[in-house]
């Protein structure tokens, strides 16, 4: 089981902020996504959206980064805070 | 010696007096102080921004503001410095975010304090809604934060 | 829309939660405030200060303060800035020079600042004299003033 | 008649901060140093320091400017204020 989280535009668009997601290993990040476009619009151009940030367990990932049981994969867009 | 380092999220605005206060007690080694204040304008692209909206993302933000720092003090000979970012609503004219920090000499603390407001701006997981007179919209990142970012990059 | 310019020269303390105040007043379409204050440090060259004497030129310190002021004016887009400079007798952690800049822009707003700082320090016509364990003497300007200050040159 | 102003530690080591000079023209700052210097000690030494620094009217100046009636001729160290 993972934790996915969503914010911004992305948790407005998606309607959601957090869920959580049963995952069979070996599991990368792109895996998710994959698994998540499936549902559909608005999932599936949602995450295609080239300026798409990931970050694993509060870190900035890559796509290629392989998940594990527990962990927190968050999904936003670029950042505009200050 | 060690640098002072500290970073809040917080919902509460802050006072400038109380932080330079912070800055400069028991730190008269010091010399040199610099501060970035920024703060809601009333305009953005033309459009006149009534209120805005600051999310970020618990935990994730304390952390990258810390490494900033840490990195900060590792590149530059800085005593202290402080972080505050807020979040939640604001109105035109509240102040959104303070950068401050202090230094035996000012070379260093300017580098400090505009390295920080740069990182801050393109790493740190914050994200505003504006809400302007023709309704509410996520802003955009700007080319021009990425550019000053990568200026600091070794 | 012209640039609000000040300098002031005084024997008096100023406040700095006053000195914001006058920065962010009516001035809600300016997002970036910069500012640097400097203060007596109690230590310089390894002997305690216990006190510092500044004097000045009257008349061409201001003078200079405000060319300086004009020049960071017209190369970069500030909207407010203000200089304070302390002169007479004052103590180790008294404040002695604020610098404080408004602008739209944040990088405007943090060079303007720097430059201003750097300038003042090579060009306006002040003089301290510290007063230590082992008594009086003035300060020699140093090099690194110097180098700084040339590479703000066009 | 120009003033001469001495400011930190040349007015300290001349024990004078200003002085009113009677000068025929024409007669530049190089004049009126080399008439200084003949006063003799601690005027040729100070005058000779190779950090002199001179404004006229309040301007930085050079040891070439020709000086006028009424000028304000100023001699000090470099600046060491901020």
């Amino acid at each position: 089981m993972i934790t996915l989280l969503y914010f911004a535009r992305y948790r407005e668009v998606l309607g959601l902020d957090s869920e959580q997601l049963v995952f069979a290993k070996p599991c990368t990040v792109q895996d998710v996504i994959e698994q998540l476009k499936q549902r559909g619009e608005p999932w599936s151009s949602t995450l295609s959206d080239s300026k798409l940030m990931l970050a694993v367990n509060q870190t900035i990932a890559s796509a290629e980064q392989e998940l594990n049981d527990g962990d927190e994969l968050a999904f936003f867009p670029p950042v505009t805070g200050g | 010696m060690s640098s002072l380092l500290e970073a809040y999220v917080q919902t509460e605005d802050f006072d400038i007096a109380q932080e330079y206060q912070y800055l400069r007690e028991n730190n008269s080694e010091c010399g040199a102080f610099v501060s970035f204040l920024g703060q809601v304008r009333d305009f953005n692209e033309g459009d006149s921004v009534s209120s805005l909206e600051l999310e970020h993302y618990p935990g994730m933000t304390e952390a990258v503001l810390n490494k900033l720092l840490q990195e900060a003090s590792d590149r530059w000979a800085i005593s202290r410095a402080k972080i505050i970012h807020r979040v939640g609503a604001l109105q035109a004219s509240d102040k959104i975010v303070w950068v401050a920090v202090s230094s035996a000499h000012r070379a260093d603390a300017f580098a400090a304090c505009e390295f920080l407001i740069d990182a801050l701006k393109t790493q740190a997981p914050f994200w505003k809604k504006e809400c302007a007179e023709h309704g509410e919209r996520w802003l955009d990142a700007k080319d021009s934060d990425q550019a000053k970012a990568r200026q600091w990059m070794k």
